[in-house]
């Protein structure tokens, strides 16, 4: 009998559609040499509700609560790329005074949606005390929007033509509060996670993302400027009243998991500025401008591209001159996001895939509409 | 870049340039599809924002987007393709990120696109019939 | 907000051999100790214990699927704290009694879901959290979204609301805590 | 059962008793070994209960939570005892991939050393079930048994995410048996003896182990490999809810799984006492009694435990097998060196 090598094979591994860590129903086959990933296919489309196919069937202001739903960590984000396109097509100008409002409540969903970047992270990396922290700051932004706008997470205040209504009383005073909480919140995070041995051990120098491979695989967001490029849709294309506004682009040269995280968890501290600058500045007047009641936005196209928590959010309208749309294409940051992932995953570990899915922040609702 | 660097390039396959804000929109023929966004990469507009298809009723035609993030600048090239058993060819080889936007159209529109190197359904279940974003397809109901 | 359903099942494979055996016999036994005099009294009491265990230690399977996980995941959060009532996430469905279907099944999704049904133990139960998984809910027209989950699997309790506020979720625990208390070895009340 | 135990006095008149009505001795001492197990284990068992209880009270209070309050009074106090219940009731499902013998044999492989380590345990000067003279030897050999157990669990399961938690448990325990082992080796050189009962008379009067100079960093070692020991985070990889779902009882439904995790709490609680009898007086203590003075000493070190499980994150596996190859074995072999050195001079 001779002694050769003994034949290994590989495992092929189906982590989700259910799995704790997925973030939703996710589905990856990884190819396993022991606990190495040799390859990564993403099967995607548990989600897929038929978005843009139900838009052709509803009007314009019908179709608005459906893109709460689209990526519901930060509904407003959403609603803004369907309403900038709207108003595109149509020509509606939004009161001045409105643009503050949704800039507010752009930036305060931003923090609510990274909140839940930081404890759905930590809690992938066993850090389970860190998730409760995060929500437990992130129930005083839902405090705020119930207060405002009477939902706590699919909230549709951004109308076509302006917001759903002007604050509230007592509003202003609890969201300067929010804002002086955070700041000494995030630098307990900061003890209790960015300085951690062992959370720096498990994403310094892991999932690393060179930028020129996030910009060939249209990567954007926190994802992109965690690899150090400086690439904001709220500089670069400003909407509504953002040029106005002092805030930093955060980039993180590091291009890993750990610079992906930094950028998000600085983000948070610079929402809490254009948002103390939002409530210090806000100019008197009308909330919503006249939008007649059944829209028909001339035939035509347009592009609205607003920069969502996870990145370029976008959303193509072709118009026929009726009263919904002819075509709708939702343009989500996820999907271009997992479609980098097998690039950045292999050679790394089973417990890495966690940390590099959790660092690259996606929503599958967003990511198979 | 303008229209016309465009139409001097391309010639007779550009159906129609003009420039609309920030975007250059352009109809091209298939044929210098691919040719043409190796020319806007290499001229900067490196990052494939986005690539889908419309579905008039009258016409389809498969858009993309080319962004240059410089200076912020669009191309939005769009193509006309044939409604049923339409086929484009891939730009992946020129665009990595194009992979599973192209996927998707095939999905959801069914044009299939010649050398993309892993052309299977994306969105739905693998044995789905037909393609529900398309103007003719049945609004089928759910169950 | 909470509703109790029916519990009765669309098509359902027949249960396994063993499972069969083993709750019948129970059934069998819960019902010749009935016939004894005071057997009635000490069928109520085990039943009570027995009933007072499942109902107070639900443990759900972590699986979320759309908008209504996060509101899932906010009242397992610090605020709401699920663990009061002794609900516990367990990853697997082996160890979990409770499915959460938080969110829109789609037709991809469902033979998944299924199938994660019929990995659980018995007794095991359903909450349809949120419009779609009730009903469709806003994607009632939608060409790839299955309308309501009570078409796979058998649902014990219906939470409207799209996404249902945690209260509503907690007072859904509530009800199928109360529903637990009225089972019987001798078969459902 | 030692004469110096406190249920001597009892055995004595029950002995007599039974020999008075003419029985023969030996079935009395049968009796007697089967009833005291039986009390034993139901002892260890409620307060494996009550350890569990008492983890989610902690974890809600370091999360700025409640934890259970509502199954048995303000503090939920039977919240334990609902869920034992639960899964006592629960169906038992054995998939149809599995190897059934292995399958159902594994949890009984993990549960049983877990309680036999507890012989050697020194509740009170007058409760040590049995003083063997290689006491530290029977730790070390009966505590490494578990992690058959759970290779057989992971491999019987005929799932993924098992084979791969088995594999983890495997390379993980047998990596930090070593330093632990040697951590152990220190506190036999100083005391002079494998003899739990040696060990304990070795710090009579306040001279803790933990008090003589190389032995803190004994402590130290058998603190970290301890908590490696029971798959705690950071070092609970066999498990990973996170990433294997549950690691290799990922299959294992109803009764069995809770021996799985009574196991695991019933380690936690054996590790912590053990560390309590090597390194900190084991019951030496003064004005309370003996026995109060060890729970308190054990329930220090497993509050410390649970403290840091709800602080960190968890490693990956290559960081956990380094950290025990380059930096615990090696400082191990250096503290026995010390501790040779030390009690030569």
């Amino acid at each position: 009998m001779s002694i050769g090598l003994t034949p290994t094979e590989h495992v092929v591994l189906n982590m989700g559609p259910q799995h704790p860590s997925t973030h939703g129903v996710l589905r990856l086959k990884l190819t396993l040499d022991g606990e190495v990933i040799l390859g990564c296919d993403p099967v995607i489309g548990y989600l897929h509700r038929g978005m843009e196919k139900i838009a052709e069937n509803r009007t314009y202001a019908q179709f608005l609560p459906y893109t709460d739903r689209i990526d519901y960590l930060s509904s407003a984000s959403n609603n803004e790329a369907f309403v900038l396109a709207v108003e595109r097509l149509a020509g509606i100008e939004v009161p001045e005074r409105a643009q503050y409002l949704r800039v507010i409540l752009l930036e305060l969903n931003r923090i609510a949606s990274h909140l839940v970047f930081v404890a759905t992270f930590a809690n992938d990396l066993a850090a389970t005390t860190a998730f409760l922290y995060a929500f437990r700051e992130r129930e005083v932004i839902m405090d705020l929007f119930e207060m405002w706008t009477g939902a706590r997470l699919t909230q549709s205040w951004i109308r076509i033509g302006g917001v759903g209504s002007d604050l509230p009383d007592g509003f202003e005073r609890k969201a300067h509060e929010f804002c002086r909480m955070l700041g000494p919140r995030l630098d307990e995070y900061d003890g209790l996670l960015t300085g951690n041995a062992i959370f720096r051990l498990r994403t310094e120098g892991v999932g690393v993302l060179p930028p020129e491979l996030g910009i060939d695989w249209a990567c954007s967001g926190p994802t992109l400027r965690g690899s150090g490029v400086a690439f904001d849709l709220r500089r670069a294309e400003p909407y509504e009243v953002y040029e106005k506004l002092g805030f930093e682009v955060v980039t993180d040269a590091a291009c890993d998991c750990m610079g992906r995280y930094r950028v998000r968890m600085e983000e948070m501290r610079q929402s809490v500025r254009i948002i103390e600058q939002c409530l210090d500045h806000l100019p008197q007047g009308e909330v919503q401008a006249k939008v007649p009641r059944a829209l028909r936005p001339p035939a035509g196209e347009a592009y609205g591209r607003v920069e969502s928590p996870r990145g370029e959010f976008g959303c193509y309208i072709v118009s026929d001159g009726g009263t919904s749309p002819l075509r709708l294409r939702l343009r989500t940051p996820s999907f271009f996001h997992m479609a980098a992932l097998p690039q950045i995953l292999r050679g790394w570990k089973i417990g890495d895939v966690i940390a590099i899915l959790g660092s690259i922040d996606i929503v599958l609702g967003e990511m198979d509409r | 870049m303008t229209p016309e660097d465009l139409k001097a390039q391309f010639g007779d396959d550009v159906e129609a340039a003009e420039q609309v804000g920030r975007e250059l929109r352009l109809r091209l023929r298939p044929a210098s599809l691919v040719a043409c966004c190796r020319f806007c990469k290499e001229r900067g507009y490196s990052y494939p924002a986005d690539i889908t298809a419309v579905d008039t009723g009258a016409e389809m035609r498969v858009v993309y987007r080319l962004v240059s993030l410089q200076r912020g600048e669009h191309i939005v090239i769009s193509v006309g393709v044939p409604r049923t058993g339409g086929s484009l060819p891939s730009v992946v080889g020129v665009l990595k990120g194009a992979d599973w936007p192209e996927r998707e159209v095939f999905d959801l529109f069914g044009v299939r696109f010649v050398g993309h190197p892993d052309l299977r359904r994306i969105l739905l279940t693998d044995d789905w019939q037909g393609y529900p974003l398309l103007k003719t397809a049945q609004p089928a109901k759910g169950s | 907000m909470g509703v109790t359903g029916s519990g009765a099942a669309a098509p359902q494979p027949p249960p396994p051999r063993s499972q069969e055996t083993a709750k019948t016999l129970a059934r069998r036994l819960a019902d010749m100790v009935v016939l004894v005099p005071g057997g009635e009294f000490i069928l109520t009491k085990v039943d009570y214990v027995l009933n007072w265990g499942r109902a107070s230690s639900i443990w759900p399977l972590t699986y979320g699927l759309a908008c209504c996980a996060i509101e899932m995941m906010c009242t397992a959060a610090s605020r709401w704290d699920l663990d009061r009532f002794g609900v516990m996430y367990r990853g697997t469905p082996r160890q979990s009694d409770l499915m959460v279907v938080a969110g829109t099944v789609t037709k991809k999704m469902a033979p998944v879901l299924r199938q994660l049904y019929d990995q659980m133990p018995e007794p095991k139960y359903v909450i349809a959290m949120g419009g779609c998984a009730c009903a469709g809910g806003p994607f009632h027209d939608s060409y790839f979204v299955v309308q309501g989950v009570d078409q796979i699997v058998p649902v014990d309790i219906y939470v409207p609301g799209c996404p249902p506020r945690p209260e509503a979720f907690i007072d859904g625990i509530y009800r199928l805590q109360q529903k637990i208390h009225q089972e019987s070895l001798r078969g459902r009340k | 059962m030692t004469a110096a135990s406190p249920t001597g006095g009892v055995y004595q008149s029950l002995m007599h008793w039974w020999q008075a009505h003419g029985l023969p001795g030996w079935i009395f001492d049968g009796i007697w070994m089967v009833v005291m197990a039986a009390v034993v284990t139901v002892v260890i068992l409620l307060s494996v209960l009550f350890l569990v209880w008492l983890e989610r009270k902690i974890s809600g209070d370091i999360q700025s939570r409640v934890g259970p309050n509502r199954v048995g009074g303000r503090f939920g106090l039977l919240q334990t005892a609902a869920d034992a219940l639960k899964l006592l009731m629960k169906e038992d499902i054995i998939p149809a991939g599995a190897d059934k013998i292995v399958f159902v044999l594994a949890p009984f492989l993990v549960f049983v050393p877990t309680l036999m380590v507890f012989l050697v345990v020194p509740f009170s000067d007058r409760w040590l079930v049995a003083d063997l003279n290689i006491g530290l030897l029977f730790v070390v050999a009966v505590s490494a048994f578990p992690v058959i157990g759970l290779f057989m669990a992971g491999w019987a399961s005929n799932n993924k995410y098992a084979m791969l938690g088995a594999m983890r448990a495997v390379a993980q325990s047998m990596s930090y048996e070593i330093p632990l082992i040697l951590a152990m080796v220190c506190v036999a050189v100083a005391a002079g003896s494998l003899k739990i009962g040696d060990i304990v008379s070795a710090q009579e009067h306040g001279r803790w182990f933990i008090l003589r100079f190389p032995l803190q960093l004994a402590f130290v070692l058998y603190f970290i490999t301890s908590m490696a020991e029971v798959n705690r985070v950071p070092f609970d990889l066999p498990e990973a809810e996170s990433e294997l779902v549950a690691g290799y009882h990922v299959e294992y439904t109803g009764m069995r799984f809770a021996l799985f995790f009574l196991a695991e709490f019933g380690h936690l609680f054996f590790v912590a006492a053990f560390c309590a009898t090597l390194f900190l007086g084991a019951w030496h203590g003064p004005v309370l009694p003996p026995v109060a003075w060890f729970i308190i000493k054990t329930y220090a070190m497993i509050l410390a435990i649970m403290w840091i499980r709800w602080t960190v994150p968890r490693l990956r596996i290559d960081q956990i097998m380094g950290f025990a190859w380059k930096l615990l074995i090696p400082a191990a072999l250096v503290t026995v060196l010390l501790t040779g050195l030390m009690s030569v001079l």
